[in-house]
């Protein structure tokens, strides 16, 4: 019998939904270019350029850090927290301890690790759920990182506890990570490598399994603990890369600084997962996403846009790109 | 070689699954596993398949024990197993291709290599699916194919299929029995459990019958009956399958004309009579389902129209099918068809809620309760209880409850896709009885198979869907199998 | 014509004639631009000292820009650099505490432009043509603590609400230390603070559970370093019936002054200066900066003490505007006010 | 087959690791009763256990909203911004239109339907998956309270844009809602109405079913869009609802005063899922959430923990209570 007619291949004609779920962001920013540009043409020379890229960089790094623990379908609520510890301890290492730079970045990364470590050990074996153990990290560090600092901000030549000032000084190595280009540089570096790790390595590969369906990849033998494991201590790492570049930009550890950075960051990974089609987290989605945010944000200030009016438009924004994304689109 | 497992038991919240029960399968040779719903086969497997760690009992291959607790013991020991419900055991957002192979690459990953190599498996089993296409948009024989080309695209030395055939049809159940011959040529030992007994009787050498956790006979093939395994799986002997068909039909209650969707049908018209159960026959992909779910409203009409007593219906949501009178059992039970994270009681009441709820929304739980009892005991659903969470009941009777829902409506058309999918042949019977009784209380049943027997067996009418469009209508009394596939398969 | 918030300029009255101000100013077809960036903000504070800037700014002809970076100090810089690639004549930073910021308003210097800094980095001395202005903050803290320890004659159980890591905090908790070493009869019974969204409901619920563990007779008075703590503990000693505990603050609002004068109101004293008079005053600096007139380095604006009695002596309700009439020199200074200013403001009205 | 005739429950025989699903959370506020009690009997005097409630009151509220969109497995971000828009606009019917209570709390009401609205509009409609949407929502409704108050703190007899002073009062009646014993009377209300409106009603089943599996409850006939409208638009009222009381209790409008709620809520929230072994969101276990945060906030300023270090114990406990709780539970 011939009976092996099986469905037939569907055509693939042009498709404009399709077309707007891959292309939706990407549309969306180019709209706000040349809706920047035309109100001022500054908007799109070589400096702003740079000034919007670098006004990115530390959301994109800690969003890095969001896809990774995204793509194991985790969600990481503690790297705000993360990243206000690293930024005081990279800080304090200089003016409490007068360590060099390289102790001082050390610690505030190995003490991410520890934070990503005890995540992954309260959601891995103790079962709790990510959104809740990370939320309760959150505080824990936040509290931890505000103890440390006894709720003082600490920069160089402070008054210690004791009345004497603090003698330490902020190396000129570690100011660099702060300035262009190596801010930028350390951002495209976090992306590049994430998108390789993620696309092109067995561990991204697992990790999507893991994210996609983790009684699968449990049931197919892949070691789900250890890659979940991995991706909390990578998620933290990030958040204290970012941490650690935004004290280098500022100098200075101010009281939760990194908090602010939580939402931008998990909005970044979030319209990330469109971009191109992917439909799943993605580092170059997130940088995109990152693009999309900064570029707004970035445009507002230079149209004069009222500051209370501010979120309004990036709100809106963010509304009309996923609008074009998801419309007509199934699931 | 030979792997044993003896006085395997295991317990769950309720239940004793197993039962001191002892297997063994031998390479080269094709054993069966078989037993009604719920009789402990799938369980039985996992144990093999190292899903399962807290069992009691022991397992020796090559005549050494081994430990097998997890997934991981079982692959290096060259275990491979399918399970039953695909959609546990794929990640829908990644392509064929990752899915098929998901264990094996070096740390990095050569894409095209990657698509070539699944592309080649695919090729090597016949079938036609991109490499590159989304595993969430194929069709579930689709899915349960690439779960096979996973399997055999390892070096295995045991092959575990749990009801592999059940959302397959004829053809690419062929195809499956012809990699599994290949696979015995190469000495493997592959175990196939199914409640299609005529396959099990084509393609088997050995079978094992289990009973309520708990083994009943292990013998060769050629020793024993169809009738003989029936009874000893069932405990009883299996009357004529298939009810009485309902001959007082009524009045015309569905009419369908020139309906056709923006996918896949065109132009199907169609009528149903009260008393009187319709099939549709295809094959796969012909557009069974599509026809189903548009009947059912949530596929997109784009043309014609539905009439049900001769008043056109609106059709946009489920819901207002519902309302209208139209009940809808879907293909894949699992995505579709049950809650699995709610009680039995609560997915029996989900489509009928209206009937127990007093002023103000107010749940009759008592009344709730007593009616999904009677479902429980009328349909023969193997549950500890109401309240267990349905994702704890087995294949067929998760297939029950799917079922067993609409039973509480009071629906005018019930349309059933592939109901007897994974359904033991007890069951099975107590499923015909159950649409039967529909037809003879004046309903009009709509039932979509593939399989052949089930449409000659139980329809009094039958519709050929051939490529999305209505190719042939039959009387079911005056024609065959032959002339059904014949018109399936797009012969004019 | 972008929106409402960028000045419209309006047009120069004709009639008023330019003479006598400064060459820059004259030029009304080519208005002055300032921007006004301040890190914190989502206070009162921060609205009224925008507010004021704004509006001398305008008063004055210029176009005046106004951003909060709402605590996040990357966007804070970000938007100062995003700024020197406009071309603002002069700016205002505000709340620049950390050590970036001497960095960027050395690159603003580098351009020739001008600056004003309100509450920054002490660094910026350092930085040649920058002005650096602030509340008198020990004036402030010393103000309503030793209207503290006047009324209760040096002897007293206080809670203290401080928050660390603002140097206005940590120039207040100087004051503080000081006066509890010099009075040994005050006695901090407990301590709270946070600096949240939501610290005015924080200290509420938080001094809510301080009355409870210290009942009546425990604890006499609360000294509140900032106005949101002030009135948290205002509304927590209302909702308890506390009344006898008496509460000295700094910094004061709208919302403030009517706690303060609601009848049986805990809050006796409050210091403060006006936050729309600090932007005005700073912008005047800006403005003489710009015309090459001579500035002083730093400058420290004048801080008054509120009691409860005078509000409470009026009949009518005291909002930041009327408290003019109540206490001397509220909101009003002629600091920096020059005759070309009078000019301009004529001109532009 | 031998069936019985009715329905048989499961045997349950004692499983320690059960209990502690079942009680992980309340064993954790009794512990945490006695430690505090034990530090200072003044702990559990009736007028510190009101002002534990009356603390709870507007995080039991809005996180009532969050547990209904939780229900349907949505997810409301949005709830902080829409508390400050409704704090904002009831104020301002006083304050600067001189309207009575009635008036006022309509409009907030109002203007919290039409946010629901939207949220489900563009969720159900253009199917863009909520958090993102509610994400964008957030920055929206943020921004439009920020413009509509100008970015500064309503209050009676405010100086208004013009020069002139805002003439309206709060009226007295409104001010009730804030106190006790009102403002405990309206979270109860809230509870029980919402408890028995999910655990006991039609409407609350189906939003259940439709949150465990969207697809067969559809195709159970059940119309999930109207119930997703329904869910997003009850969670804004809620949000609404504890945005009024704040008002009331503060008798202001700050700037973003609703804001610090949404993550409290949203940790209220999901404790409660495990209370008493529900294993999904619901009422009463979001109270019993709220009430476990509001114990710890109270206990530790009696204990005098620092401030800063506070986060670290709240944390801290969350952990334990989450460990107690999750440990050993199979999913
Ligand atoms: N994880 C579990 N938790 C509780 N009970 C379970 C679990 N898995 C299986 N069971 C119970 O064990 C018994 C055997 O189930 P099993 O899935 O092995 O049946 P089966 O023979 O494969 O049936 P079918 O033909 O329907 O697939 C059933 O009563 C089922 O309810
Ligand atoms: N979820 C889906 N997404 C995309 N395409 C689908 C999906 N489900 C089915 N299809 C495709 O639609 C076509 C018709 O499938 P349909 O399921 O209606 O056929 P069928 O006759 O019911 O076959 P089956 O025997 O598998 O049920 C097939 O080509 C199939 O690949
Ligand atoms: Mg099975
Ligand atoms: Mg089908």
């Amino acid at each position: 019998m011939e009976l092996s007619k099986t469905a037939p291949t569907q055509q693939r004609k042009f498709d404009l939904f399709d077309f707007l779920y891959k292309y939706g962001t990407i549309l969306t920013i180019f709209i706000l270019l040349a809706v920047f540009a035309t109100a001022n043409p500054a908007f799109i020379q070589g400096n702003n350029v740079i000034n919007i890229l670098r006004s990115i960089s530390i959301v994109t790094i800690i969003a890095i850090g969001i896809t990774i623990s995204l793509s194991v379908n985790g969600f990481d609520l503690s790297v705000g927290s993360v990243a206000s510890l690293s930024n005081a301890i990279v800080i304090s290492m200089f003016v409490w301890f007068s360590q060099n730079t390289l102790v001082a970045i050390i610690s505030a990364l190995a003490a991410s690790i520890i934070v990503g470590l005890l995540n992954s050990f309260m959601i891995v074996k103790m079962k709790i759920p990510d959104m809740l153990m990370t939320l309760a990290t959150m505080f824990i560090i936040q509290g931890i990182a505000l103890t440390y600092t006894k709720g003082a901000t600490i920069s160089q030549n402070m008054v210690m506890p004791d009345g004497t000032f603090s003698a330490g000084v902020i190396s000129t190595v570690f100011t660099k990570i702060g300035q262009v280009p190596w801010i930028i540089v350390i951002m495209v570096i976090a992306v590049v490598l994430v998108h390789i790790f993620l696309t092109y390595t067995k561990h991204g590969r697992y990790m999507y399994v893991i994210g996609g369906n983790m009684e699968a990849a449990k049931l197919s033998g892949i070691p789900v603990n250890k890659y979940k494991v991995l991706a909390y201590v990578l998620s933290a790492m990030f958040a204290s890369i970012g941490g650690i570049v935004l004290a280098s930009r500022v100098m200075t550890a101010e009281i939760n600084a990194g908090a602010p950075y939580l939402m931008d960051s998990v909005a970044a990974a979030f319209i990330g997962f469109s971009v191109l089609g992917a439909g799943k987290p993605n580092a170059i989605g997130t940088f995109v996403g990152a693009v999309l945010i900064g570029i707004l944000q970035n445009g507002l200030v230079m149209m004069s846009v009222p500051y209370y009016s501010m979120d309004i438009v990036k709100g809106g924004v963010l509304a009309f790109a996923l609008g074009l994304t998801y419309y007509k689109q199934k699931h | 070689m030979l792997t044993e497992m003896k006085d395997i038991s295991i317990e769950f919240p309720g239940v004793k699954a197993l039962d001191h029960v002892s297997f063994s399968a031998a390479t080269g040779s094709v054993h069966a596993l078989i037993g009604a719903n719920g009789a402990g086969k799938s369980t039985l497997m996992k144990v093999l398949s190292g899903a399962y760690g807290h069992y009691t009992g022991e397992i020796i291959m090559d005549e050494r024990k081994v430990s097998i607790r997890s997934p991981k013991d079982a692959n290096e020991l060259g275990i491979q197993i399918v399970y039953q419900e695909v959609d546990t055991a794929l990640i829908p957002y990644l392509t064929v291709g990752e899915n098929i192979l998901l264990k094996h690459d070096r740390t990095f990953i050569n894409w095209k290599e990657l698509h070539r190599a699944s592309d080649q498996i695919l090729k090597r089993m016949n079938m036609r699916i991109s490499s590159k296409k989304l595993v969430k948009d194929l069709s579930l024989a689709e899915k349960q194919m690439v779960l096979i080309a996973r399997a055999v695209s390892t070096e295995c030395r045991f092959l575990i299929l749990d009801e592999p055939t059940a959302p397959l049809s004829h053809t690419e159940t062929q195809e499956l029995f012809r990699i599994v011959n290949d696979l015995k040529a190469q000495d493997v030992g592959v175990i196939f459990i199914s409640h299609r007994l005529p396959e099990i009787f084509e393609l088997c050498d050995e079978i094992t019958i289990m009973r309520n956790g708990r083994l009943v006979s292990r013998d060769s093939l050629s020793k024993i009956s169809q009738n003989e395994v029936i009874e000893r799986m069932l405990g009883e002997k299996l009357e004529e399958q298939f009810p009485k068909l309902n001959l007082v039909i009524g009045d015309t209650l569905l009419e369908v004309k020139g309906l056709t969707d923006s996918e896949k049908i065109h132009d199907i018209n169609l009528t149903a009579k009260a008393g009187e159960i319709i099939g549709i026959a295809g094959l796969v992909g012909a557009g069974k389902t599509e026809l189903c779910k548009t009947l059912f409203s949530s596929g997109k009409i784009k043309n014609g129209e539905v009439l049900l007593h001769g008043k056109k219906l609106r059709l946009r949501t489920p819901h207002e099918a519902v309302k209208q009178g139209i009940a809808l059992v879907p293909e894949e039970r699992r995505r579709e068809g049950i809650l699995v994270e709610e009680s039995v009681s609560v997915n029996l009441s989900a489509a009928s809620l209206g009937q127990f709820t007093k002023a103000l929304g107010f749940l009759n739980g008592k009344a709730e309760k007593e009616k999904a009892w009677k479902i429980v005991q009328s349909l023969g659903i193997k549950t500890p209880a109401l309240e267990t969470k349905t994702k704890h009941l087995s294949g067929g009777n998760q297939q029950k409850i799917a079922i067993g829902k609409w039973l509480l409506t009071d629906a005018e058309v019930y349309i059933f896709d592939e109901p007897t999918k994974g359904v033991d042949v007890g069951a099975k019977k107590d499923i015909y009885e159950l649409i039967s009784e529909l037809a003879k209380r004046g309903k009009a049943v709509i039932y979509a198979s593939s399989e052949l027997s089930e449409i000659i067996g139980i329809t009094n009418r039958l519709y050929v869907l051939y490529d999305g469009q209505v190719v042939k209508e039959l009387q079911t009394s005056q024609t065959t199998e032959e002339d059904i596939l014949f018109y399936s398969t797009g012969g004019k | 014509s972008s929106s409402k918030e960028s000045s419209q300029t309006s047009k120069a009255n004709d009639k008023v004639s330019l003479d006598g101000v400064p060459e820059r100013f004259k030029k009304t077809n080519d208005p002055v631009k300032i921007k006004v960036i301040r890190k914190i903000g989502g206070d009162d504070h921060t609205a009224q000292f925008l507010a004021g800037a704004k509006a001398e700014g305008e008063s004055l002809g210029f176009k005046v820009d106004v951003f909060t970076a709402n605590g996040d100090t990357a966007k804070f810089h970000d938007a100062i650099s995003q700024a020197l690639e406009d071309d603002y004549d002069g700016f205002i930073i505000s709340h620049g505490d950390d050590a970036a910021t001497v960095n960027d308003i050395k690159k603003i210097r580098e351009q020739g432009k001008n600056v004003v800094t309100f509450d920054s980095n002490a660094e910026l001395a350092k930085v040649d043509g920058v002005t650096l202005t602030s509340q008198d903050d020990e004036k402030l803290a010393k103000l309503a603590l030793d209207q503290l320890v006047k009324d209760h004659n040096g002897k007293a159980n206080i809670v203290y609400l401080w928050v660390d890591g603002f140097p206005p905090m940590v120039r207040r908790n100087a004051v503080y230390k000081e006066t509890l070493a010099a009075n040994p009869g005050i006695k901090e019974a407990a301590r709270f603070g946070v600096a949240a969204a939501d610290t005015s409901v924080q200290t509420q619920n938080a001094v809510s559970a301080m009355l409870n563990k210290y009942p009546k007779g425990k604890i006499d008075a609360i000294f509140a370093t900032w106005d949101a703590f002030a009135i948290g503990a205002a509304r927590a000693i209302k909702e308890a019936g506390r009344n006898e505990v008496r509460i000295y603050g700094i910094d004061v609002s709208n919302a403030d002054l009517q706690t303060i004068q609601e009848k049986g109101s805990s809050w006796q004293y409050t210091a403060a200066v006006d936050p729309k008079l600090i932007g005005a005053v700073d912008m005047r600096i800006l403005a003489k900066k710009i015309a090459g007139e001579e500035t002083p380095q730093t400058y420290n604006l004048e801080a008054s003490l509120i009691s409860q009695k005078d509000l409470q002596g009026t009949e009518n309700a005291v909002n930041m505007t009327s408290l003019s009439g109540i206490v001397d020199g509220w909101g009003k200074s002629d600091a920096f006010e020059e005759d070309w200013m009078t000019t301009l403001k004529k001109a532009y009205k």
